[in-house]
C-alpha cells in the first residue's frame, strides 16, 4: 500500500520535473555562454572590460587563479563559501551537542597488516590532501576536498588504532582557522573598503603564487574543515561530549 | 559595513567553539552590537558588493526601508531570548550562528547565498528541535525540510539559468515571467514548509510542544519573521506580485484547520503551536490577498505578524517553563500570559484588536469579503480555547508547581505583554512603519536601482 | 591512434557513457531504496555516488568530482556506517 | 460623558488597590461612583454630542441611552451596596471589585456611543470584564466561561462584519447617519445588514437561537454578580436591539406582512415566542434557583423583544418600560438569593426551606420581586405587559398572545417553586440558627422593593423617559396623563387599582388581626392514637415539584446538547489533523505531491 | 538525457522516502535526492564540445563549460554531507530512545512511553 503511495507522490513530481519544468530547460549540452555571468567569471572581466586570459602568460587581472571554479568559490562568490563553512561548522557543532546521551564507544579489532599499513600511508594521505588544497587554484581540488581527504586520514588512523581519540587540539584548530577566515575578510574590509575584497596581489595566471588570497583562504578553509570533520567521526564513533 | 552584521557574529561563533563556556555571556554582547550597528551607524538605504564585484557578478548585501525594521525586531527578539532563555553552553554558539545566518538571509541579494543561510537556519532549527530528546520529530523535520530546500535549490538554479544571473534584482528583472514562475512554484514549496502553512507545516506541533524552552521560541518568533521577510522580497518584489489564488486557498484552509486542531488539544504545547499556525496562515492569506499591490493590506497583515510574533514569543516563553502549571505563584507570568492571549484574540484596546480591525476594513475596502468571515469565525474559536486555557491555569487546583519562571525571563515577558498592550493604545507607532515598509514592498524599481547604483 | 582519441574526445562517448551509467545509477539506486539488509543500502548508496563521479567527469567538472568522491562516497558513507554499528550495537545490547 | 468615562477608569485602579488594603473599601468605590454617575445622568442634556479622548464626537446622549444608563446605575448602585458585607465570601476580592467597575465603565460607554467602532470596544470591554469574573463562581463557572466568550463572541463579530459591510458601502462609522442612508438599499442587502447587527443583541439578551449559555453563566456566576448579569448586562443587548429598530427605518427598509407589521418584525416576534416558551418550560424545570432565574430572564428577554419589535407606539413603550422591570426585579430576586447563600451557602431549592421565619426581609424582597415578574397589578410589572399585551391585541397577533399568556402563566409557576422550597415550608435542621442577612444588605433590598411599588402606583417618571425616546425617535408617542395610561382600546389607572388592593389587604389585615390566632407547635409535638412519634421527618416537598407538568415534556430536544454535538465534530476534524501531524515524514511528502498537483492543476 | 535520468534519480529518492518505513533508509533516499539534484546542476552547466574550466597547458586559453554551477555544486555536496551527518546523529538518539529505527516499531513505542 505504501509503495503504490510513493509511486503516486513520486509519479506526480516527475510529471512536474518532466511536463512543466523540463521544457522551459535550454537544451542539453549547447547553453549561450555570453548571457551568463560566469562568461565574465571565466574571462576575468566583471570590472575590466574584456581581454582574453592566456595560461601563464596574462597577469595582473582582477582576479588571478587558473582554476576558474576556485576563483568563483573563494573570490567572486566568497560570502557562499563562508556560509558554507559556518553550515558544516553548525553541522559538527550539531553532532556534538546530540552526540550521545549514553557513552558507546564502537571497538574495532586492531587488524595487524592496516596497523603497519597506517604507518606509511598516513602521511601519504596527508601530504596529498595538502597537495590538493594548495594547488587549489591551479588544478582540480581545494580546501573542501582537501580538508575531507586528512579528516580521511584521521579516520584510517581511527580504524587501525582502536586507543586513538581526537583531542581538543582540533576544536583549536577549528576556532583559529574559522576566525582567521572572517578576519581576512576583515582586513579586506578595513583596506579595500568591502568585506572579503581581494587585498594580495594577483600575479601571473597558472603560478603557485598567484590569485591573491586564494591560497590563504584555501589552506584556512582545509585546516578548519579537516578539524571539524575530524571531530564529527570521532563524536560519530565515541557516544560521549567531546 | 553592514556585512558586519554577519560577520561579527560569525567570528564570536568560531571563537566561541573551543571555549564554549564564554557563549553565555557573549550572544547577548553581539545581539547588542547589531542592534547598535543598526539603530546608530547604518541606516537605509545602501549596498555592499561584497569583495567589490559588481552587483551582477558578485554577491550583494542590500539594507533598505523593507528590511532595516525586519532586522532591528529579529535583533531585539534574539537579544530578548538571550536574557529570557536558559541553555546548555554550546546552544550559546548556535544562537550566534543563527543571529549571523538570519541577518545575512534578511540583508542578500542574491538567491544562492539566500538557500545558504537558509540552510544554515534550518540546520540550527534542526538541532534546536532535537532538544530533550525530541529526536523523532527532529528527524520528521530534518528530512522534510532537506526536500524542501531540494526544491528551493533547483528554483534558485533554474533562475539562473533563465536569466544568466543569480542576482535576485537582475534575473526578476531579466527572466521571462513565465519561466520565473516555475521557478517561483519550486521556491514556494520551500516557504510553504518553512511558514508551516498547513498541509506542508503539519511537522510544526510535534517539534514546536516537545522540544525544549527555546524551541518553539525561536522556531516561531525570528525565524517566521526572517521567513515572511523573504517570502515578500522573493513574491512581491522580484518574482512580480500577482495574486495567488491557490496560496490564498491553501492558506484558508489551513487558518481553518489549524484552530480546529488547536481547540481539540488536550495539552497547552499543541495548542499554542496550532495557534502558531494558524497565525501564519492567517498572514499568509492577507500576504496573497493584498499581493496585487495593496499596500493597506500588507500594512495591517505586517502589524498582525509582529502582534502574533510578539504574542507567541510570551505565550512559548511562559509554556515553556511553567510546562502548563498555575500561575498560583507566578503571577507576573500570568499576566503577560493573560494580556498576550487577549491581544492574541483581538480584544480592544491590545496590538492585536488594531491588527484585524485594520486588517478586515483594509481587505473590505479591496472588495474581499471571504477572508474576514474566516478571520472573525476563526477568533471565534480561538476566544474560545485561549480563554479555557487562561482560566484554567488561573484557577487551577494544583498547589505544588515547582517550576518558576526566571527573573530575567519574566522582565522580558512582562516588557513585551507592555508593549502590546502600548501599541494598542497608541496603535500609530507601529502603524506608521509598517504603512513605511509596506509603501516600499512592491516598489521593484527603487530597489533595483538601489542595488544598481552599486556599493558604498 | 589520433582519430581514436577524436573519438574519445566527442561525444557519442557521452552518450555510452550516459546510458551505461545513468542505467547503472538507478540500478543501484532502487537496490539501496529496496535493499533487505540497512548495510548493503549504504554500500549501494556510495556505488550512487561513486557513479555520480563518473558522470562529474564526463561532464568537465573535476573539482565537483574530486569533492564529491572525498565527501560523498568516502565520508558520508563513513558517518552512515558509524551510525549503523552504533544502532547495531545498541540492538545487540 | 467623557469626563465620567475617565472618572470610572481612574475608579477601576483606585478600586483595586484600595481593595488590596481592605476588601470593603472597593464596594464602596463602586457605590460612590455609580451615584455620581447618576446624578450626573440624571440631569444631563440629551441630544448632546462629545469627543472621546480626541476623536471627534463619538459620542452621543440621546434619551435612549439616558433611560437605560439609569437604570444600569441603579442597578449597579444597590450591586455595589450590597457588595460592602458580601464582597468577604468573594474569591479575588481586588479582582472581583476593579472588574465590576469596568463592566460599569463598557456598559455606559456601549450606551453613550454613537459611533459603531466606539460602541463595539466598549462592548468587549464589557464582556471581557465581566467575563474575568464569571469563573470566580462556582466549580462549572470555567465551563460557563467558555460558554459565556464563545456565544458572544459569535454575536459580536457577526456585528462586527455588519459594521463593515456598511462602513464598505458609506465609508463611516455613524450609526444615524447610516439610519439615513440605509432604506434605499437592495432587499439582500438591508436583510444582511440588519440580522448581522442585531446578532450581537440577541446573542447578549439571550433570546432563542443563543440563549443557551444564560444557565451556566448566570447559574454559576459569583452570587451578587449575577444581579448585574441577569438585570443589566442583559439590558445592554436589549439597548442594541432598540437602538438598531429605532435609528434604522425599519418599517419603510422592509415590506408589511401581517397587518402594519414587517416582515423583519414579524420574524423577531417569532424569535420572541420561542424564547419565552423556551425560557418557561426550561425554568419550570429547574432545581437550582439562580437557573431557574437564569431561564426568566430568557423569557423576559422574549416580552422585551416582542414588545420592540412591534414598533408600536404602545408597544414598544411596553417593551422599554419592560426593561426597567425585569432589570429591578431580576436584581431583587438575584440579591436575595445573594443572602440565602451568603447564610445558607446552597443554591439548590430542594435543600433549603421555611427561611420566611429567618429571613424576613429577603423574603418580602423576592416576594415584591417575583409579583412584578409575574405581573401582578400593584407592582410596575404589570403595567409593561399590560401595554405589550394591548399592542398585540391592536395589531390582532392572537398566536403571539397565546405565548404571550402561556408564559405569564408559566411565570407564576416557576417563581412559586423557590417561594415554596426555600421560604415556605418547614425549616431543615441544618438551618436551624440562621439568622437574617446583616444591615448592610437589606438596605438596598428595601430600596429596590419601594421603587418597584412606587413606579407600579406613579409610572409617570418612567412613562416621561420613554415618550422622550420615543418622541427622538419620530414615533407616535405613548400617551398618558397622571397615573392614567391610555391606549387605544381603553385606559389603566394604576392609582385606582392601588386603592382597590390597598383597600383589599386592609381588609384582610383586619380580619387576621382579629380572628383567633392558629397555634404554632414544634415539629416534635405530634401524636396519633395517644403514641407521641418521635421522628423528625420534614413533610415539605421541594423534589420533583412540577413533576405532574414536566412529565409532559419530558423528550425535548436540548439545544445545548445540539450546540455540544456541532463543537464534538468540530474537535474530531481537529483530532484528525492531529493524527496527521503524527504521521512520519512520508506522509508529509504525500501532502507535498499533494499540493504541488495541485499548482499544476491551477497556476496562479 | 542527463536530465532525465536526474529527474528519474529524483523520483526514485522520493519513492523511498515514501515507501521505506525504515528511518535510515529514508535518509539513504534523501541522499540519493541530493545526488540527482548536483548531477542536474552540473549538467546545465554543460557546453558541448568545452573543456574543464581550468587554465591549464592543454587548455591555455578560455573554451569552458559553466563553472558556477560547478561551484554552487561544491557547496551544495557539502550542504548535504553536514545535514546527513546530523541525521545519523538523530538516527542514534532515536535508536537510543525507542529501541529501533523503524517507524511503526516507534510508533508502538511512543504508545507505550507516552
Amino acid at each position: 500500500m505504501r509503495r503504490i503511495w510513493a509511486i503516486l507522490v513520486s509519479a506526480v513530481f516527475l510529471y512536474f520535473l518532466i511536463g512543466t519544468y523540463y521544457p522551459t530547460l535550454p537544451e542539453f549540452g549547447n547553453i549561450d555562454m555570453f548571457r551568463r555571468v560566469s562568461f565574465n567569471y571565466i574571462s576575468k572581466s566583471t570590472t575590466k572590460e574584456y581581454q582574453p586570459v592566456e595560461f601563464k602568460k596574462s597577469n595582473g587581472l582582477e582576479e588571478g587563479s587558473a582554476n576558474v571554479v576556485t576563483s568563483i568559490v573563494v573570490n567572486y562568490r566568497s560570502f557562499d563559501t563562508l556560509g558554507e563553512v559556518t553550515v558544516l561548522f553548525t553541522a559538527a557543532l550539531g553532532v556534538g551537542i546530540l552526540a550521545g546521551f549514553r557513552k558507546r564507544r564502537i571497538e574495532f579489532e586492531e587488524h595487524r597488516v592496516l596497523s603497519i599499513a597506517i604507518g606509511i600511508v598516513f602521511p601519504i594521505v596527508l601530504l596529498f590532501g595538502a597537495y590538493v588544497f594548495i594547488h587549489g587554484h591551479l588544478t582540480p581540488g581545494g580546501g573542501f576536498p582537501g580538508g575531507t581527504v586528512i579528516s580521511l586520514g584521521v579516520l584510517l588512523l581511527m580504524l587501525a588504532k582502536n586507543e586513538f581519540g581526537v583531542t581538543d587540539v582540533a576544536k583549536h584548530t577549528e576556532q583559529v582557522a574559522g576566525s582567521g577566515y572572517v578576519l581576512v575578510g576583515l582586513i579586506g574590509m578595513a583596506m579595500a573598503g568591502t568585506f572579503l575584497t581581494n587585498i594580495l596581489p594577483t600575479g601571473t595566471v597558472g603560478e603557485l603564487f598567484s590569485a591573491g588570497v586564494v591560497p590563504i583562504v584555501y589552506t584556512l578553509i582545509a585546516f578548519k574543515v579537516g578539524a571539524e570533520l575530524s571531530n564529527l567521526i570521532s563524536e560519530m564513533r565515541e557516544g560521549d561530549k567531546a | 559595513m553592514i556585512a558586519l552584521l554577519v560577520a561579527v557574529p560569525l567570528a564570536f561563533a568560531f571563537v566561541t567553539v573551543a571555549l564554549p563556556k564564554l557563549s553565555k555571556y557573549i550572544f547577548p554582547l553581539v545581539a547588542l552590537f547589531n542592534l547598535a550597528l543598526l539603530i546608530g551607524f547604518v541606516h537605509p538605504s545602501q549596498v555592499i558588493e561584497v569583495g567589490k564585484w559588481p552587483a551582477a557578478y558578485g554577491i550583494v548585501l542590500l539594507l533598505d526601508n523593507v528590511n532595516y525594521p525586519f532586522l532591528i525586531m529579529v535583533n531585539l527578539i534574539l537579544l530578548a531570548v538571550s536574557i529570557s532563555a536558559t541553555f546548555e553552553e554550546k546552544i550559546g554558539t548556535l544562537l550566534i550562528v543563527l543571529t549571523a545566518s538570519i541577518n545575512g538571509l534578511l540583508l542578500t541579494g542574491d538567491f544562492f547565498n539566500a538557500y545558504v543561510f537558509l540552510e544554515i537556519i534550518s540546520a540550527v532549527a534542526y538541532i534546536l528541535s532535537a532538544q530533550n530528546k525530541n529526536s523523532y520529530a527532529a528527524f520528521k523535520y530534518l528530512i522534510f525540510g532537506a526536500v524542501a530546500g531540494t526544491l528551493y535549490l533547483i528554483g534558485a538554479v533554474s533562475m539562473y539559468v533563465y536569466s544568466g544571473t543569480l542576482n535576485m534584482a537582475f534575473s526578476g528583472y531579466i527572466s521571462a515571467p513565465e519561466y520565473a514562475q516555475i521557478a517561483g512554484i519550486f521556491m514556494l514549496i520551500a516557504m510553504l514548509v518553512e511558514l508551516k502553512v498547513l498541509p506542508l507545516g503539519l511537522w510544526a506541533p510535534d517539534v514546536y510542544s516537545n522540544g525544549s524552552t527555546l524551541t518553539p521560541v525561536v522556531l516561531g518568533s525570528a525565524i517566521t519573521l526572517a521567513m515572511f521577510y523573504f517570502y515578500s522580497r522573493v513574491f512581491f518584489n522580484v518574482l512580480g506580485s500577482v495574486k495567488p489564488y491557490l496560496v490564498y486557498i491553501i492558506a484558508i484552509i489551513s487558518i481553518v484547520l489549524a484552530q480546529l486542531a488547536a481547540m481539540k488539544q488536550k495539552t497547552l504545547g499543541r495548542a499554542l503551536a496550532y495557534v502558531a499556525i494558524a497565525g501564519a496562515s492567517t498572514v499568509l492569506a492577507a500576504f496573497s490577498a493584498g499581493a496585487p499591490g495593496d499596500e493597506k493590506i500588507i500594512s495591517a497583515s505586517l502589524v498582525y505578524l509582529l502582534n502574533d510574533v510578539i504574542a507567541l514569543f510570551v505565550l512559548f516563553t511562559v509554556f515553556g517553563y511553567l510546562k502548563g502549571k498555575g500561575f498560583k505563584d507566578n503571577f507576573v507570568a500570568g499576566v503577560a500570559f493573560s494580556l498576550t492571549s487577549i491581544s492574541l484574540i483581538g480584544f480592544p484596546l491590545t496590538t492585536g484588536f488594531w491588527a484585524k480591525l485594520n486588517l478586515i476594513s483594509a481587505l473590505f475596502e479591496a472588495g474581499d469579503k471571504l477572508l474576514p468571515i474566516f478571520i472573525l469565525s476563526s477568533t471565534i474559536l480561538e476566544a474560545g480555547y485561549l480563554i479555557k486555557w487562561n482560566v484554567d491555569l488561573w484557577y487551577s487546583e494544583d498547589e505544588n508547581s515547582e517550576e518558576y519562571v526566571p527573573f530575567g525571563a519574566q522582565i522580558v515577558i512582562l516588557l513585551f505583554a507592555l508593549a502590546l498592550v502600548v501599541f494598542g493604545f497608541m496603535p500609530n507607532l507601529i502603524t506608521d512603519q509598517t504603512d513605511k515598509i509596506a509603501s516600499y514592498v512592491f516598489d521593484f524599481s527603487t530597489y533595483f536601482d538601489t542595488i544598481l547604483k552599486g556599493g558604498m | 591512434m589520433n582519430n581514436v582519441f577524436d573519438f574519445f574526445r566527442n561525444l557519442e562517448l557521452l552518450d555510452w557513457l550516459t546510458y551505461i551509467v545513468g542505467g547503472l545509477l538507478i540500478i543501484f539506486s532502487l537496490f539501496a531504496v529496496e535493499a533487505k539488509k540497512l548495510f548493503d543500502a549504504i554500500l549501494a548508496l556510495s556505488a550512487v555516488s561513486l557513479l555520480s563521479v563518473l558522470f562529474f567527469i564526463v561532464l568537465k567538472a573535476p573539482d565537483v568530482a574530486i569533492t564529491e568522491a572525498a565527501v560523498g562516497s568516502g565520508l558520508a558513507s563513513a558517518v552512515m556506517i558509524f551510525a549503523l554499528f552504533r544502532i547495531k550495537a545498541g540492538e545487540k545490547k | 460623558m467623557q469626563s465620567l468615562i475617565l472618572y470610572l477608569g481612574i475608579g477601576a485602579l483606585v478600586g483595586y488597590f484600595l481593595s488590596k488594603i481592605n476588601k470593603h473599601l472597593g464596594p464602596i468605590v463602586l457605590f460612590v461612583l455609580s451615584i455620581y454617575a447618576l446624578y450626573v445622568v440624571w440631569q444631563m442634556p440629551t441630544g448632546t454630542n462629545e469627543a472621546l479622548f480626541g476623536f471627534g464626537d463619538v459620542l452621543r446622549f440621546t434619551a435612549l441611552s439616558k433611560y437605560l444608563s439609569i437604570i444600569s446605575l441603579i442597578v449597579f448602585a444597590s450591586f455595589g451596596f450590597f457588595n460592602i458585607a458580601w464582597i468577604s465570601k468573594a474569591k479575588r476580592p481586588a479582582a472581583f471589585n476593579a472588574l465590576s467597575i469596568l463592566t460599569l465603565l463598557g456598559t455606559l460607554g456601549v450606551f453613550f456611543s454613537s459611533h459603531f467602532i466606539v460602541l463595539y470596544i466598549f462592548w468587549e470591554i464589557a464582556v471581557l470584564a465581566s467575563l474575568f469574573i464569571v469563573p470566580m463562581g462556582k466549580e462549572e463557572s470555567k465551563k460557563a466561561t467558555v460558554w459565556y466568550i464563545v456565544i458572544s463572541s459569535i454575536g459580536t463579530y457577526l456585528f462586527l462584519y455588519g459594521i463593515f459591510m456598511l462602513y464598505s458601502k458609506y465609508s463611516t462609522f455613524d450609526i444615524f447617519e447610516i439610519g439615513k442612508y440605509i432604506q434605499n438599499e437592495t432587499v439582500g442587502f438591508k436583510w444582511a445588514v440588519v440580522l448581522l447587527l442585531l446578532a450581537a443583541g440577541i446573542a447578549k439578551s439571550g433570546i432563542f437561537p443563543l440563549h443557551v449559555w444564560l444557565r451556566n453563566v448566570h447559574g454559576n456566576a459569583p452570587d451578587t454578580f449575577s444581579a448585574v448579569l441577569s438585570g443589566q448586562l442583559v439590558k445592554m443587548g436589549s439597548y442594541l436591539i432598540a437602538l438598531v429598530l429605532s435609528v434604522f427605518p425599519i418599517a419603510n427598509m422592509f415590506a408589511e406582512f401581517y397587518n402594519g407589521v414587517n416582515i423583519l418584525s414579524y420574524v423577531l416576534i417569532w424569535l420572541g415566542n420561542i424564547s419565552i416558551l423556551i425560557g418557561t418550560l426550561m425554568a419550570i424545570k429547574q432545581n437550582d434557583m439562580k437557573m431557574l432565574i437564569a431561564y426568566s430572564t430568557v423569557a423576559n428577554g422574549g416580552y422585551i423583544l416582542i414588545g420592540l419589535a412591534t414598533l408600536h407606539q404602545v408597544g414598544y413603550a411596553g417593551g422599554l418600560f419592560h426593561i426597567i422591570n425585569h432589570a429591578l426585579a431580576a436584581t431583587m430576586i438575584f440579591l436575595s438569593f445573594a443572602a440565602v447563600v451568603y447564610r445558607t451557602g446552597t443554591t439548590k431549592i430542594d435543600e433549603l426551606g421555611g427561611l420566611i421565619h429567618r429571613m424576613p426581609v429577603t423574603f418580602v424582597t423576592y416576594l415584591v420581586g417575583i409579583i412584578s415578574l409575574a405581573g401582578i397589578p400593584p407592582t410596575s410589572g404589570f403595567i409593561s405587559k399590560w401595554m405589550i399585551f394591548q399592542s398585540l391585541v391592536s395589531k390582532g397577533m392572537f398566536v403571539t398572545e397565546m405565548f404571550v399568556f402561556i408564559g405569564s402563566i408559566g411565570s407564576f409557576l416557576y417563581v412559586f417553586r423557590p417561594l415554596a422550597g426555600v421560604f415556605l415550608g418547614q425549616l431543615k435542621n441544618k438551618d436551624k440558627n440562621v439568622k437574617e442577612a446583616p444591615g448592610v444588605m437589606q438596605i438596598p433590598m428595601i430600596i429596590l422593593t419601594a421603587l418597584t411599588v412606587l413606579w407600579g402606583v406613579f409610572p409617570q417618571q418612567v412613562l416621561v423617559w420613554i415618550t422622550d425616546v420615543q418622541k427622538e425617535f419620530g414615533m407616535k408617542s405613548f400617551e398618558f396623563e397622571g397615573t392614567v395610561l391610555k391606549t387605544s382600546m381603553g385606559y389603566w389607572d394604576t392609582w385606582t387599582v392601588f386603592v382597590m388592593f390597598a383597600v383589599g389587604f386592609t381588609i384582610a389585615a383586619v380580619i387576621y388581626i382579629l380572628m383567633p390566632k392558629g397555634k404554632k407547635i414544634p415539629l416534635e409535638d405530634q401524636y396519633t392514637s395517644g403514641e407521641f412519634l418521635h421522628n423528625y421527618d420534614l413533610y415539605h416537598y421541594a423534589t420533583k415539584f412540577y413533576v405532574f407538568l414536566e412529565r409532559e415534556y419530558e423528550g425535548h430536544p436540548s439545544f445545548e446538547d445540539w450546540y455540544l454535538a456541532i463543537v464534538n465534530a468540530m474537535k474530531g476534524i481537529g483530532k484528525f489533523i492531529d493524527y496527521l501531524a503524527r504521521r512520519t515524514a512520508s506522509a508529509y511528502l504525500f501532502w507535498t505531491a499533494v499540493v504541488l498537483a495541485l499548482i499544476m492543476w491551477v497556476r496562479w | 538525457m542527463i536530465y532525465y535520468i536526474s529527474f528519474i534519480l529524483i523520483g526514485i529518492g522520493l519513492y523511498g522516502i515514501v515507501s521505506q518505513k525504515n528511518l535510515l533508509k529514508q535518509l539513504v533516499a534523501l541522499t540519493i535526492i541530493d545526488t540527482a539534484v548536483n548531477i542536474f546542476i552540473v549538467s546545465l552547466g554543460y557546453l558541448q564540445g568545452a573543456e574543464a574550466p581550468i587554465y591549464s597547458v592543454i587548455t591555455p586559453v578560455a573554451n569552458f563549460v559553466d563553472p558556477l554551477p560547478q561551484a554552487l555544486v561544491l557547496t551544495a555536496i557539502v550542504i548535504g554531507v553536514g545535514t546527513l551527518a546530523m541525521a545519523s546523529m538523530l538516527l542514534i538518539h532515536i535508536h537510543e530512545k525507542y529501541g529501533s529505527v523503524d517507524v511503526d516499531e516507534i510508533c508502538s513505542a511512543k504508545e507505550v512511553i507516552e
